[in-house]
């Protein structure tokens, strides 16, 4: 059994949160000075990432999806290596191959990233049947979107789950929209985690963009997980402040939904928390985001300075 | 005439076929957001956006077309397409034939492929060949905006589920499309270059990258003929067994993968077809048996390359004329 | 608006059901005497069959499966063009080139049968979309197994039902056998109905050897569905009695559990009712029967003496 | 030598596989009620039966394989891959090449097809092309128990995801195989008839049904080669071309449909390869581009049937040589 880890403080998660907030600044910014591969971030949703990433154990492993920055980062992810990728530099996770819509990172635990919406579904059980048969007190934690909880691979995968008793946290980003299409139209309630009602699963809906309820949440969900051996639903509610990628459209969107949820923005949430509380002095948050910017300045100059991968590329890792 | 973009010619075909026809409908992921024109042309019964599901779009689609109505469904981008096989080609493709002929299956099936846009593999796949390949079915990939329409308002009018992609790398070329009635029958492969040595032979984008060869050819002294397949299915094979048979050589060119593939199927209709008159083997220019890379670099080096199109026309017309 | 039609009889639901149990037994007949097509019989669930499909109007529409012959007789099929259909005669509903597996009545309103398991559900809301487009007030049944509720197009499919508000009255025969897996192996639960909670979607488990209960939970149901044109989902607990194809084999299923059932079974209960209640003797059954297996005699007949297809049939029909 | 049908040769594969190595498992509808000597030997954690939902099924065992296991899943008939497609070409095909290499996929997916149970085009559809055709895949498909059970135990342990075809036509006819250890090399063919003047060549049962014509052959003066693919991806590229540059004349048989299967991806390689050695057309003998009937009678003449590959033996050797 390993120690209990430290439960991060309120300023290690406002670290985390602006890592990947500047980070997504990044893709922002060079997607809108010029041509550049269509990325789809995950502005407004960083206390969901954060707030999950950090109730997990380093044997944890993660699958994940299409807008997976805040995963990624929240576990550690160089943000060179993950810039270089989706410039498609040799440099990057995936030496350019994936690009931005499917990064792996084998040793961080991030697995089989799929961009096929549902893959990292699909994935998750077989993942979880390996920590079982194979041994190993890791638990699997799949990420997935709302529109993702309508494919028909859900319903398989958490059926499965629920039947072999797999080790699966499911969480699922709730962020109101799937890339054109809001949820309404595409489910005829508002959440996904009652679903899980039908495998005999436990579930719950947090906060999504209150992110020490979210790391409560995932805490205990995972430590139930953790134990049992059982999957578990965790659903964090949540919206994404942006279009479905860069370069980024929002006109499909109601401007008062946007504006009403920018008003819940996880970062200033808790930056006015921390500051209430005296934890952090605006000063601080400014100084901590300003450090982390440069941070993500020097990111991207490795990746620019990255170069292209050898075209021998295009026919190397196709079988093993 | 008027000059526009391919994406905007799907637009036109689909509005005016929808106009002619109130069976017609479309939906799919996000088509009534990104198709508002159509949306507000025809009202939110006809113009329908989906749940995130290819498989019961796609089975939908299936039944709708089954009972009367006249689907579009966009599954956006090919390789989603994996979630509809059993609706497009277990049912759409069977049921006709196991019903003993009770039904029929008038649809469409839209989806995007090919490079240009570094989405990666889970994006980009050149898949048309496994339609080509499954009873039942017929597939369409044009190659110009003149060509989306009028190949869109004649899959929409067949009677049988038209699998019809859109080579990414065409979506936002614009080209000239007639301010009439456009409507070109499927089942047509197009000449677009006449030539009397070699005839290149592809679809979708590659067309123009063996116009290009051809132009460089051209340059060389060699006389190029350029068919656009149009349609993979039914093939045209009157077309281009006259052009080879003319010409003794063939090279056949496209994005997807080699093995299986459209250019196997051509290769081995010319070589049993043809064979008295090949003059040299016909060549096969594909995209490598690999994933589509992200990486841009990458991603331009896996369709084949008009240099390449041009030495693969160099090396046929040296090859000595065969004694047996 | 139709007229009500009038409620079936005891006598006409019995009728009704000896009818399929006559059939299929012919089949076993046939399976045992020789080289025959495997076929999924039904028996033992006639009362499902039965009892929904005389809750319907001539105008619905009927979408079915691999055990389809009790819907297809209970709709009025002619045994003898089925059993053609069966051994591959020209005389068959589909020409036999459906075989026993996928056998679409049009004329019957019985559609689009599939043998993959779970394309009834894949077809199903888009013959609905038609009825809601094309008007009309018929309605559209789909029948399947607890198997295919397992698949995840049930997902997609009940979802996009629920989403646009379609009238399909989905019936999941619930058999308790997949095959060669019994349910428990399969769901956490022992039911498909809640299911239907996830798609805010009414639902009802009815006892599905009971043909009047069935009758009655399938009238309201159907009313239902024709009167909101929403969806719904009836479950119907039964069992097949058989192996799950001819020639058959049950070693792989407790004794216990099989004799425990053909207890239940709906033909038994029905008969001794209508005993007791005076409306049948035991001699008047007897006698039902002999009519009714002599019909099919006479259908088996018709069957053996058609010719097969022309071979010119192996290619026609492809394309329309 | 022992006599066993395919259905026990993959028995004793899969028995003697799992017994060496502990990674192997084994899953799928009915798979630990059908195989009880397996789950009494291997136990209920490595012989599992599934849900209904072959989707997850193969996306459990990519998941797996990615993760340290070597999962055997048996999708029962082919037409239910469509259900799979999405897990089994982005997932495993793909995401090794799309991670830059940081996961194989050691996985054996198995799937019957092919005529002669009267099930129809729902549980009988030959569609091993399509996986030839995607990257990131091996493709199987035997003709004898001694190939089912060596080529087994090869696809077990490859380290990559192998699509392996049994012809349900093939499933129970006996056949004789080692005592010893039998293990074949994925991408070998096999030259089952040794012969001059025509190579007949075909994969699966309709291998059996060219080697009844080359008998007929041989009895009307022709000596026919008959090669068995085996492998069809990786395909023995150099066994055929050999073959053919030896007799001048070939003839493709399978009873999957015609256009872009594997017969026409042979017939382009030998027409490119081995085109200077050609004496006739390459002849593809096909299932035709219909669904599988239903029907005995149908059924049976919907694969190639032997006089017809006698006949084609007899066009090619009348060919005269051609001359440009
Ligand atoms: C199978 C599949 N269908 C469609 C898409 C296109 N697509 C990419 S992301 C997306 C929306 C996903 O919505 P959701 O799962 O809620 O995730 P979000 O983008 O909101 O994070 C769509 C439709 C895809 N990548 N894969
Ligand atoms: C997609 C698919 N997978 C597997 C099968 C093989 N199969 C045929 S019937 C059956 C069991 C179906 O169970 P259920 O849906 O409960 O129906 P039942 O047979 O019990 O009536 C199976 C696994 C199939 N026909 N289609
Ligand atoms: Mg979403
Ligand atoms: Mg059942």
């Amino acid at each position: 059994m390993h120690p209990p880890r430290p439960v991060p403080s309120g300023p290690d998660l406002l670290a985390a949160m602006l890592r990947i907030r500047a980070y997504e600044e990044k893709i922002v910014a060079f997607s809108e000075a010029g041509p550049f591969p269509h990325v789809c971030t995950s502005v407004g949703q960083e206390a969901a990432a954060v707030g999950v990433v950090s109730a997990l154990r380093p044997e944890d492993e993660i699958l994940t999806n299409h807008r997976s920055a805040g995963h990624l980062l929240a576990r550690g992810a160089d943000p060179g290596r993950l810039l270089a990728e989706v410039m498609g530099r040799s440099t990057g996770y995936c030496k350019g191959k994936s690009g931005t819509l499917h990064v792996s990172v084998k040793e961080l635990g991030v697995i089989l990233t799929s961009t096929i919406v549902g893959g990292e579904l699909s994935l998750a059980p077989g993942v979880a049947l390996s920590r079982t048969m194979l041994g190993g007190e890791g638990i699997v934690v799949c990420f997935f979107g709302d529109g993702a909880a309508c494919e028909g691979i859900f319903h398989e995968s958490l059926n499965l789950a629920a039947v072999w008793n797999l080790p699966v946290l499911y969480v699922c980003e709730n962020n109101q929209w799937q890339a054109f299409v809001h949820r309404k139209e595409t489910m005829v309630g508002d959440h996904v985690s009652p679903w899980a009602a039908a495998y005999g699963m436990d579930s719950l809906t947090v906060d999504g963009n209150d992110v020490e309820s979210v790391l409560k949440a995932a805490t205990h969900a995972a430590a139930q997980v953790r134990e049992t051996r059982k999957p578990f639903l965790l659903e964090a509610w949540t919206y994404r402040q942006r279009g479905h990628m860069e370069p980024h459209d929002q006109s499909y969107v109601d401007p008062a939904e946007i504006a009403a949820w920018k008003e819940k923005d996880p970062i200033d949430r808790l930056s006015a928390r921390l500051i209430a509380s005296g934890e952090l002095t605006q000063g601080d948050i400014d100084a901590l985001r300003a450090e982390i910017r440069g941070a993500m300045d020097t990111a991207a100059d490795f990746a620019l300075a990255s170069p292209f991968p050898d075209p021998s590329e295009l026919t190397a890792d196709v079988y093993a | 005439m008027s000059l526009i973009t391919a994406h905007e010619a799907l637009g036109q075909a689909l509005a005016e076929e929808m106009r002619r026809d109130s069976r017609v409908l479309m939906f799919g992921e996000g088509v009534a957001t990104k198709r508002t024109d159509l949306l507000e042309a025809f009202g939110p019964q006809r113009v329908r956006n989906t749940p995130l599901a290819e498989g019961i779009i796609a089975g939908t689609a299936a039944g709708a077309a089954a009972t009367g109505l006249r689907p579009v469904v966009d599954l956006l981008f090919a390789p989603f397409l994996c979630f509809a096989m059993d609706e497009i080609v277990n049912s759409a493709g069977k049921l006709r034939y196991m019903s003993g002929g009770q039904f029929a299956f008038p649809m469409v099936v839209l989806a995007m492929t090919g490079g240009g846009w570094t989405v990666g593999a889970q994006h980009n796949h050149n898949v048309e060949a496994w339609f080509v390949h499954s009873p039942g079915l017929k597939v369409v990939m044009p190659s110009t905006p003149e060509d989306f329409k009028g190949l869109m308002k004649a899959a929409i009018r067949d009677d049988n589920p038209v699998l019809f992609f859109m080579d990414m790398g065409l979506a936002f070329v614009p080209g000239e499309v007639s301010e009439d009635e456009v409507l070109i029958p499927l089942g047509q492969a197009a000449v677009r270059r006449k030539g009397t040595d070699v005839t290149l032979i592809s679809y979708a984008k590659t067309v123009h990258t063996c116009l290009a060869a051809a132009e460089t050819l051209a340059e060389q002294g060699i006389s190029a003929e350029v068919i656009d397949l149009r349609t993979l299915k039914p093939l045209d094979e009157a077309t281009l067994l006259a052009s080879v048979r003319k010409t003794g050589r063939a090279v056949v060119v496209h994005e997807a993968s080699r093995l299986c593939g459209v250019g196997a199927e051509v290769a081995a209709i010319l070589s049993e077809k043809a064979f008295d008159h090949l003059k040299a083997p016909v060549l096969r220019l594909t995209g490598p048996d690999a994933p589509a890379p992200s990486s841009y670099v990458l991603e331009q080096a896996f369709a084949p390359q008009a240099d390449a199109i041009v030495q693969a026309g160099l090396t046929v017309m040296a090859e000595r004329v065969m004694a047996g």
